[in-house]
């Protein structure tokens, strides 16, 4: 298997992440947008990790690190979604805009 | 075997955060867990002050991948101070709303881990993992006011956005640590050399200078800034536009300097955009603000783009030069550090007093809170770099650091420098002449709030800031004797 | 070309490819919360497959768990709470989808055409020759020691900050909740 | 007196104002008197010391700079304290000092409104310790320091102190209290002109090291002197930096077009602050050009100096011009300061002994003079209560002597031989008659036919103020008020100045005394005589 | 101690310790301007009596220096060093030659009797006091001029004595016109000035001295630096000289200076000032005698016109003062034109004799006024019988003016004609010859009107205090016998006293009698005196007809002459007096006095336009419009922030991406 395959599956879903992150009204589903980007990094890792076979198993490490964190921020983030809800009876982002200019 | 004395601050860091967190618990007396905090943070200054004095050189652990040496250890002196001052703002802040002080001051001193940490660390998981753990208590802690929407949506920007740098920055790690296959920054330089002109290779730096250039907020990556100071606590805010701006560029120094070094040629024009935009836009930007707060903001971004501004004399100097660059970069930080600290403490005090954070509101406040207004002078002047006031030198020294390069470049971006450092002026003498020169607006409370005392802790930190702004500004040395010692960071002796 | 049929793992590597790409798209483009999360757990699950056909067997199930075990029930219940409306395209999405999918689409091009430039003649040793478990187990206590201890203070911050921001204030906070919706 | 000597003399005379600040603002707000005494104090001590350094000063040795002393300051950057006097700031510094008292003393008993002498007095000796610094620094960084010192202090004694009138600001559709207005103006204008001088100031560090024997770069004045006096600073470089320097002095001198900020300035500020504002900040500039300018970059102010003695002549004509169309005294004493320091520019483009020599001189009596014009303009407005000489007229014959010394003041200004404005005018268009070897003669002489009838123009407007305000029978509006004429913290004040007008005028030996020999050597080194 | 002054003695040839101590009388004067500043408000007289002291002691000084150069000839310089530029040297000093001593005296001799006049004319004045100091420090500036050794200190009496002008002409400054009339006297002679000081650095600059030994020294010996500047360096001297002395046509400030007190008049816009320009050409003459005599026609044409226009304006005033202005201007020209000419001892005469008569004249005129509270000789008339004392002084000064044998004014005029004569200015000798004609023409006027005929004014008239009257007495006999010091070939001393000077320079020995020339300008005169008779006197007589037998040895004649009488009219008063004269004076209100105006109204416009429309419209409203667009970017910049996060994140995205696709290009 070449590497670039799994490099070019990962863009797309990073791409598509990225896409998510900019269109999607519900605070939600931007969340999960961004899981999918962080998700396109592990394979990236994983498959770089594949090609190389570093001694210490650098992009598996990475990659665990990158879950784990990545778990953690989406429990804060769910977490700032709620308070949300609760002070406003929505969860659009496009209607925070409160502050600008 | 690990030298424990290197990892002493982190640990004590991290065990006052825990202990806060159990105190929290069961004490009834919240404020305890605020001097709990307050005295961790004072006991891991001593492991660093035994390393400064200790002959032992550099302490590398984990295979070069954390290092303990005059760059770690006097970012994280600056980390430990700045932190203390914030803790000393948050006191009577916290006090005064309803708050989980314990939780508050936990996060506050997990972040403060976090930038110990990226003060050492020096490869890519250690530098991500420095970052989260730097930022995911910010997320929080920016919708501390839960009541309050605009801190809900100070919030969410940022953590959106700030998701969106880290997962650029992991895409950029990743591709890196595909090309060099290494992950500490001395294995990738010693691979960059030869992927200067390689598309993967940049785009892989740029997105981590993406993710890095989030967190010092430098345009085009400052969206978040504004919005999120505006609405986060002002303590945090401090914070953000201080510590977590200086943990940014920590990253970013070791980052470009270590990792990146002999592929300056990729980088350093990026930092050259970013550096010229930040000054420019967000200059101007900020000539408009009414909030003090907001303005602030913006100041911070360009102030931002000015400590960039060395980094772009990377191709054209040796080992010398760019040790110039980072100590005139750390300098600019320091000095900056504390002048914006004092700022946002006067921020709070001036609020208190005015019942108003816009300039407006501010208007006269010399004739009922002289001290104020004189320390407004004192910072707001001091951060457009007017002698005799400490900002000066920060700029001095940036100009220094840039002209060293002859290259046309680089003078080109020092007079934009220059020009934008006289635009600085008329926001930020906006602000002392509303204090000074304006008639006292209706709007400002009775005579018991305006005459009230400043609370001991926030006036500690007023007396603090001032007093550095005013000293160094004086005798530069004081500042240039710890931060030519970061020089080290650029290979140099 | 041809060359690259004849391996059997490429056809998994296909198979796999295809149904993540497909629920991918889904995450993004679904007018449900639910159902887009439900394809990211499609998406997940294919990634984690792919972990496996690399070798990265650890990896993979710490995905799955961490993942699909975890993150997705937090999801679900998020979605539950916060009773996300469901409906109509245009309710899902702001108006600047153009320029977002323009965004994306750099993005991809700029992606792939370095990952080719780069990476275009390297290959992916596979199954078989995976990583040793017990060496991601030394080097995380090993060298990488302190950020694994530092993780844990994420997580821990994480979840005392989730905490404090999700739950709902006692009486005292009456008046933010009136001062709001 | 060795201490004397080593430079302690001078950082007392630099410092001690200071010091005096810091010591008000512990004082009480309300003990006037110990505000007074203080400050009283803490300026006349450096007087005191200047009279020393006149009687110990080595007349002989006029070039060389003495009571200095050269100590690490910011060692990273090779910044030094290093200070001294030679026969050229000397007697800028000695003006500084004495004008300085003199403004303390004035004050006493003219505190402008907002009322509050603390803050008042502690600025003006910040501002004395900035100017003597700046004229003792021989260090660019601490030059540099020195002269953006100025800058706050000023910036509030206009913007607080200043004149509280709404005005028209030009191009825009808003009304300023004028004060604020002319306030922000200034320090902008300032300190554009500073950001590139420090620019420069860098090149030059930068450039040292490439011709210093050790490599080390260097910001010391006297070394970059030496290497500049060896031609070394050349090319598109040094027009460059010559170029960054000009921008920032010019700012200051002002030199037109660059002058805008003066008259708001001098306008809006409070008295004190006119009399040091016109006295001295404006020398800080000229003084640039002669100390660091002309001595480093020899090449570049002979490329230069056409350009600036056409700039200094517009300045002359123009600043009379704009005097004459003026109706506000304060603002016309203001505009005349373009013209004034106009001839100083125009004896220093011609890098002449006599020009440079007449440059200081000026500088000077314009100091002297000036200074006494806007001290009488602000007691005519603090009595008044209006600067418009519509309004005024029959002044001499409601307070005889302010009159009669408002004349004596006009009339120096005017340049009148036997008072010290004459020799600045007269040598710098005796200078600019035979400028420096190589320079047009052409441009030199027109630029000294058009000096000679700026001095006409001078004594028109001039002549023109004293019969608006002082002339005629008063307007009845005044018979009501009760006019006290001059007090005695007024004469005080005054009275040294016009003697020192007269003395300068007379003998004015008392100031090329000094000025000579180091002008002489300085001309000898960069321009080879 | 290097601010002790260097003493430069130039070169002394002997003059003893009175040539040394001779700074006294520059100092006197200004001790007493000082004096009377301080103290002179509480003196009996207001400070009178100093000033009256001090001159009394510049008088005797001057009158023992000048005994001293009659005696055994004094050549004096004595310089001290105030100040060294380079090769620059500022020096003040004192010279005692032959022309500063006759200068010393004059100025000395007029000062001690004016001031003592002006005790008796100034009593009771607004400002007695600050008249005196000011008074005073015009005789310190004068002698200051007067003895400078060097153009510098030239320069400096020189704007002295324009400074005191300036002040006492405006006097009375409680009415604008005064105080205006100052500042017209001020801004001509600066304008002029311009001249004098750019030729003082010329000349100075080529020699590399400002000293005249030096200057001369180059002149005389034809040295080379001084040759290509002599003649420049010249005009632009004669510039300055022209507006001091009210050349034509610098001399519109002199007539508006009568607006200052008579006392002032007299004694700076008549007899001393005024020459300071007479004496500048005098002090130099050895460059214009030698290297800059291209130059010297141009002196004489320009002396002439003035003396022709002058004397024709003189004609159509009906103030006194300004016929005696007019006059002194006509008077002036006739001195400059002999300069030119090459008459050096002649203009020099002339000068002398002419301080004596016009100072006088003047102060009959003010004693007049005094009595009479008026300016203008249509309320005067028959005044000779309240005021006898004045009458004959009046008449003594007139025929000296005129120019009647044996009065001062005929040798000295006299020699001027002939000078000219002689050095081939024939054309400027008639003119000066008409000139004298018109002279005697208009100060028959002015006698007539004033002193014969009816009393037109309201005010009672009498004689003028003692103090007043002594004075004028005695110039009344100095009038007379002031010219016989130089009567060519009885006594010529004079000669011999203005040319010991320390250069040697072409000297012109005193011209000897040229009869037709003497006998045709007495005859000028004379036919002058007879038509202002038949003229004004007439016009006198034909109201009271007892006037006419106080004429008896002119009255047959001019009744069998009678019917030349219309003739006269017609052909010669008419025409002069009419048309020519108003012709004349319209120019000079109109065109000259217009230009001078204008010049001063062109300012003010240029003025507005400058600060009004460059200033402020222009360079100010560039700089703020910086400021507005900067303020205006701000607004655009900020609208970047929309506050919608992702927009944000979308920016954010798109600069990282065009930021890689930028450097993968472009690197």
């Amino acid at each position: 298997m070449s590497l670039v395959q799994f490099l070019v599956l990962g863009a797309f879903m990073f791409s598509l992440g990225v896409y998510g992150l900019l269109v999607r009204r519900n605070a939600v589903m931007v969340l999960l947008a961004i899981e999918l980007m962080l998700n396109a990094v592990n394979l990236n890792l994983i498959a770089f990790e594949a090609a190389l076979r570093t001694t210490f198993a650098g992009g598996q490490i990475f990659a665990i690190f990158a879950i784990t964190v990545a778990a953690a921020e989406v429990g804060i983030g769910l977490a700032i979604v709620l308070l949300i809800f609760r002070n406003r009876r929505s969860v659009n982002v496009d209607e925070l805009d409160v502050m600008r200019w | 075997m690990i030298d424990y004395l290197a990892l002493a601050p982190e640990i004590i860091i991290a065990a006052t955060a825990v202990v806060v967190l159990l105190a929290d618990l069961w004490l009834v007396r919240k404020y305890w867990t605020a001097i709990i905090a307050v005295v961790g943070t004072t006991a891991a200054a001593i492991p660093l002050i035994v390393m400064a004095v200790s002959p032992v050189g550099d302490r590398v652990l984990f295979d070069g991948s954390y290092v303990v040496d005059p760059f770690a250890l006097v970012m994280k002196g600056v980390f430990l101070m700045a932190g203390y001052v914030v803790l000393l703002m948050s006191f009577s802040y916290v006090e005064s709303d309803r708050y989980y002080e314990g939780e508050y001051y936990f996060l506050l001193l997990v972040s403060i881990l976090g930038s110990l940490v990226l003060g050492s660390a020096r490869d890519l998981i250690g530098l991500f993992i420095g970052i989260e753990l730097v930022a995911s208590p910010m997320y929080v802690l920016a919708g501390f006011r839960k009541g309050d929407l605009k801190s809900n949506e100070a919030a969410l920007k940022y953590y959106l956005l700030g998701v969106l740098a880290s997962a650029l920055l992991l895409y950029g790690s990743s591709f890196v640590f595909g090309l060099t296959g290494a992950l500490t920054f001395d294995g990738i330089a010693s691979a960059a050399g030869g992927l200067v002109h390689e598309p993967a290779f940049v785009m892989a730096v740029l997105f981590i200078l993406a993710g890095i250039g989030f967190k010092v907020s430098a345009v085009p990556f400052h969206f978040w800034a504004p919005d999120t100071y505006e609405g986060a606590p002002t303590p945090i805010t401090a914070y953000l536009s201080v510590s977590s701006k200086a943990a940014g560029f920590v990253a970013l120094l070791a980052v470009v300097y270590r990792a990146f070094g002999p592929a300056s040629a990729t980088w350093a024009p990026v930092v050259w955009v970013m550096a010229a935009l930040s000054m420019t836009i967000a200059n101007l930007a900020a000539l408009k603000q009414d909030n003090i707060v907001r303005m602030l903001a913006y100041s911070s971004i360009s102030h931002a783009g000015f400590m960039l501004v060395p980094f772009v004399v990377a191709p054209y100097v040796g080992v010398e030069g760019l040790g110039n660059a980072v100590a005139a970069t750390v300098t600019y930080l320091v000095i900056y550090a504390f002048m914006n600290l004092g700022a946002f403490a006067l921020v709070i005090a001036g609020s208190r007093k005015s019942g108003s954070g816009t300039v407006d509101g501010w208007a006269g406040m010399a004739t009922y809170a002289p001290g104020l207004a004189f320390l407004g002078a004192v910072f707001f002047f001091g951060l457009a770099g007017i002698p005799p006031l400490a900002g000066w030198f920060a700029k001095f020294v940036m100009f220094r650091a840039v002209l060293t390069a002859g290259s046309g470049w680089a003078v080109g971006l020092a007079v934009i420098a220059a020009l934008n450092s006289v635009v600085a002026i008329y926001y930020y003498a906006r602000v002392v002449k509303a204090m000074w020169m304006d008639p006292v607006p209706a709007t400002v409370p009775g005579i018991e709030v305006r005459e009230a005392a400043v609370p001991v802790p926030l006036a500690l930190a007023l007396g603090i800031t001032a007093a550095i702004v005013l000293v160094v500004g004086a005798v530069p040395g004081l500042v240039t004797f710890f931060s030519d010692a970061t020089k080290v960071l650029a290979g140099g002796g | 070309m041809g060359g690259w049929f004849s391996e059997a793992s490429n056809w998994w590597f296909l198979l796999i490819a295809v149904f993540i790409a497909f629920s991918a798209l889904r995450v993004v483009t679904a007018t449900n919360v639910v159902h887009s999360a439900l394809f990211l757990v499609g998406a997940l699950a294919g990634t984690a497959g792919l972990f496996l056909l690399l070798g990265a067997q650890f990896v993979a199930w710490v995905l799955v768990l961490v993942y699909i075990g975890a993150v997705i029930v937090l999801f679900l219940f998020g979605i539950m709470i916060t009773r996300a409306p469901t409906g109509p395209k245009v309710e899902v999405d702001n108006p600047r989808r153009g320029f977002a999918a323009t965004a994306a689409i750099l993005t991809f091009a700029v992606m792939v055409y370095s990952s080719v430039s780069a990476f275009g003649h390297m290959e992916v040793t596979t199954v078989g020759t995976g990583t040793a478990t017990d060496l991601i187990g030394s080097q995380l206590m090993g060298r990488f020691v302190l950020p694994f201890e530092a993780v844990s203070f994420v997580l821990l911050a994480a979840l005392v900050g989730g905490v404090t921001l999700a739950r709902k204030d006692t009486a005292r906070d009456e008046t933010d909740e009136g001062g709001t919706a | 007196m060795a201490w004397f000597d080593n430079g302690w003399g001078l950082s007392l005379i630099v410092f001690l104002p200071i010091a005096g600040a810091l010591v008000i603002l512990l004082a009480p707000k309300k003990n006037l008197t110990a505000i007074k005494s203080f400050g009283l104090m803490f300026t006349a001590l450096p007087v005191l010391l200047a009279a020393v350094m006149i009687a110990r000063f080595d007349y002989g040795h006029a070039s060389t700079f003495q009571f200095g002393t050269n100590l690490s300051w910011i060692a990273s950057i090779n910044a030094r304290y290093h200070i001294g006097i030679d026969g050229i700031s000397f007697p800028l510094l000695v003006l500084s000092t004495v004008l300085t008292l003199l403004a303390v003393i004035y004050t006493f008993n003219h505190w402008p409104e907002p009322y509050n002498p603390k803050a008042f007095m502690a600025l003006i000796l910040v501002l004395g310790t900035a100017m003597n610094g700046t004229f003792v620094a021989l260090d660019l960084v601490l030059f540099f320091v020195f002269f953006e010192l100025v800058l706050l202090p000023m910036y509030f004694m206009i913007g607080i102190w200043g004149d509280k009138t709404m005005m028209k600001v030009p191009g825009f559709k808003i009304e300023a209290e004028t004060r604020l207005y002319a306030a922000i103006k200034f320090f902008v204008f300032t300190l554009f002109g500073s950001a590139f001088m420090l620019l420069g100031f860098l090149a030059l560090y930068y450039r040292s090291g490439d011709f210093l024997a050790s490599g080390a770069r260097t910001f010391d004045i006297p070394t970059l002197i030496d290497l500049g006096s060896q031609g070394l600073f050349t090319g598109t470089f040094a027009f460059l930096v010559f170029g960054a320097l000009f921008l920032g002095f010019a700012v200051k001198v002002p030199m037109w077009p660059l002058h805008t900020w003066l008259p708001d300035a001098h306008t809006a500020a409070p008295t004190v602050g006119s009399v040091l504002l016109a006295g001295i900040l404006l020398k800080l500039g000229s003084y640039g050009f002669i100390r660091i300018s002309l001595p480093i970059l020899p090449q570049e102010a002979h490329r230069w100096a056409p350009a600036i003695a056409i700039l200094a002549v517009i300045g002359i004509i123009y600043g009379a011009l704009a005097c004459l169309a003026q109706t506000d005294m304060k603002r016309l004493i203001a505009f005349s300061s373009v013209g004034h320091m106009g001839f100083v520019m125009l004896g220093i483009s011609t890098l002449t002994v006599v020009g440079i020599n007449a440059a200081v001189i000026g500088m000077v009596a314009h100091g002297l003079i000036t200074g006494l014009l806007f001290f009488v303009a602000g007691s005519m407005a603090h009595r008044y209560h209006t600067r418009e000489m519509a309004k005024l007229g029959g002044n001499q014959t409601l307070m005889p002597k302010m009159g009669a010394i408002l004349s004596f003041t006009a009339i120096a200004s005017l340049g009148l031989p036997g008072l010290a404005g004459f020799w600045g005018e007269f040598m710098s268009l005796v200078g600019s008659y035979n400028p420096a070897f190589g320079l047009d003669l052409g441009v030199f002489r027109t630029a000294m036919v058009f000096g000679a009838i700026g001095t006409v123009l001078t004594a028109g407007y001039m002549l023109w103020m004293l019969q608006r305000v002082n002339l005629g029978v008063p307007s009845a509006e005044w018979d009501s008020h009760a006019l006290i004429d001059t007090d005695v913290y007024e004469l005080t004040a005054w009275v040294p100045l016009m003697v020192l007008i007269v003395a300068v005028g007379v003998f004015p030996k008392l100031v090329f005394g000094a000025t000579n020999g180091a002008v002489v050597a300085l001309v000898a080194k960069a321009f080879g005589g | 101690m290097v601010f002790a002054a260097e003493e430069v003695m130039v070169h002394a040839t002997d003059g003893g310790w009175l040539a040394q101590w001779a700074w006294l009388i520059v100092v006197a004067p200004f001790v007493a301007m000082v004096a009377i500043v301080f103290f002179g408000k509480r003196m009996p007289r207001k400070g009178g009596e100093v000033a009256v002291g001090a001159m009394g002691f510049v008088f005797v000084y001057a009158a023992a220096l000048l005994i001293l150069n009659i005696t055994k000839g004094v050549i004096y310089q004595h310089s001290i060093q105030v100040a060294q530029l380079g090769n620059v040297s500022v020096e003040w000093g004192w010279v005692v030659d032959g022309l500063s001593t006759m200068m010393y005296f004059v100025v000395g001799i007029l000062s001690f009797l004016v001031f003592t006049y002006a005790i008796g004319y100034m009593k009771g004045d607004v400002r007695e006091t600050w008249f005196f100091a000011a008074f005073s420090l015009f005789v310190g500036s004068m002698l200051v001029l007067v003895s400078a050794p060097n153009l510098i200190q030239l320069i400096v009496g020189w704007e002295g004595v324009g400074l005191s002008s300036y002040l006492l002409i405006g006097h009375y400054w409680e009415e604008k016109e005064n105080s205006s009339a100052g500042m017209k006297a001020f801004y001509t002679n600066k304008i002029a000035d311009v001249g004098l000081i750019i030729g003082a650095i010329v000349l100075g600059t080529a020699v590399g001295s400002f000293r005249y030994s030096d200057i001369l020294d180059a002149a005389a010996s034809n040295s080379s630096v001084l040759v290509p500047v002599a003649v420049l360096g010249g005009v632009l001297l004669f510039i300055g000289a022209m507006g001091k002395s009210a050349q034509f046509p610098f001399h519109v400030w002199l007539p508006d200076a009568m607006a200052g007190p008579t006392p002032v008049s007299s004694l700076m816009h008549a007899a001393t000032m005024v020459t300071a320009g007479v004496y500048l050409v005098a002090r130099m003459y050895p460059l214009y005698a030698g290297m800059a005599s291209d130059m010297r026609v141009l002196i004489v044409i320009i002396g002439t016109v003035t003396l022709l226009i002058a004397g024709l304006l003189a004609i159509v005033q009906d103030d006194l003062k300004r016929v005696l202005a007019y006059s002194t201007v006509s008077q002036l020209g006739y001195m400059v034109a002999a300069l030119g000419a090459g008459g050096y001892t002649a203009g020099l005469f002339h000068l002398w004799t002419h301080a004596f008569f016009k100072g006088l004249l003047f102060l009959t005129a003010g004693s007049i006024i005094h009595a009479v509270h008026s300016n203008n000789m249509s309320d005067m008339g028959g005044l000779r019988k309240q005021m006898p004392v004045t009458f004959w002084s009046f008449t003594s000064a007139s025929l000296a003016l005129v120019a009647i044998i044996p009065f001062a004014g005929f040798f000295s005029k006299d020699e001027i004609l002939a000078t000219l004569g002689n050095n081939g200015y024939t054309w400027a000798m008639w003119i000066g010859i008409l000139g004298a004609f018109i002279t005697a023409f208009y100060m028959g006027r002015a006698m007539f009107l004033t002193f014969f005929g009816s009393y037109k004014g309201e005010a009672h008239v009498h004689e003028s205090p003692g103090v007043m009257a002594v004075p004028m007495a005695i110039l009344a006999v100095a009038s007379l016998i002031a010219g016989w010091v130089n009567i060519p070939g009885v006594y010529e001393g004079f000669h011999h006293w203005v040319t010991g000077r320390a250069i040697a320079f072409p000297s012109f020995s005193t011209e000897g009698f040229d009869v037709p020339v003497m006998l045709t300008g007495l005859g000028f005169a004379l036919a002058g005196i007879i038509v202002a008779y038949f003229v004004y006197f007439r016009d006198a007589e034909t109201q009271q007809a007892r006037d006419r037998v106080r004429i008896p040895v002119l009255w047959p004649l001019l009744e069998h002459k009678y019917y030349l009488d219309d003739l006269y009219l017609a052909t010669l008063i008419n025409p002069i007096k009419g048309p020519i004269a108003r012709a004349v004076n319209w120019t000079n209100s109109y065109i000259i006095d217009g230009i001078v105006n204008g010049a001063g109204v062109v300012a003010r416009i240029l003025a507005r336009f400058v600060y009004g429309d460059l200033d402020q419209k222009g360079i100010d409203l560039a700089v703020n419009t910086a400021a507005i667009v900067t303020g205006s970017a701000g607004g655009q910049a900020r609208r970047l922030q929309t506050g919608k996060v992702q927009q944000y994140a979308a920016m954010t995205v798109a600069g990282a991406v065009l930021l890689v696709i930028a450097i993968v290009i472009f690197t």
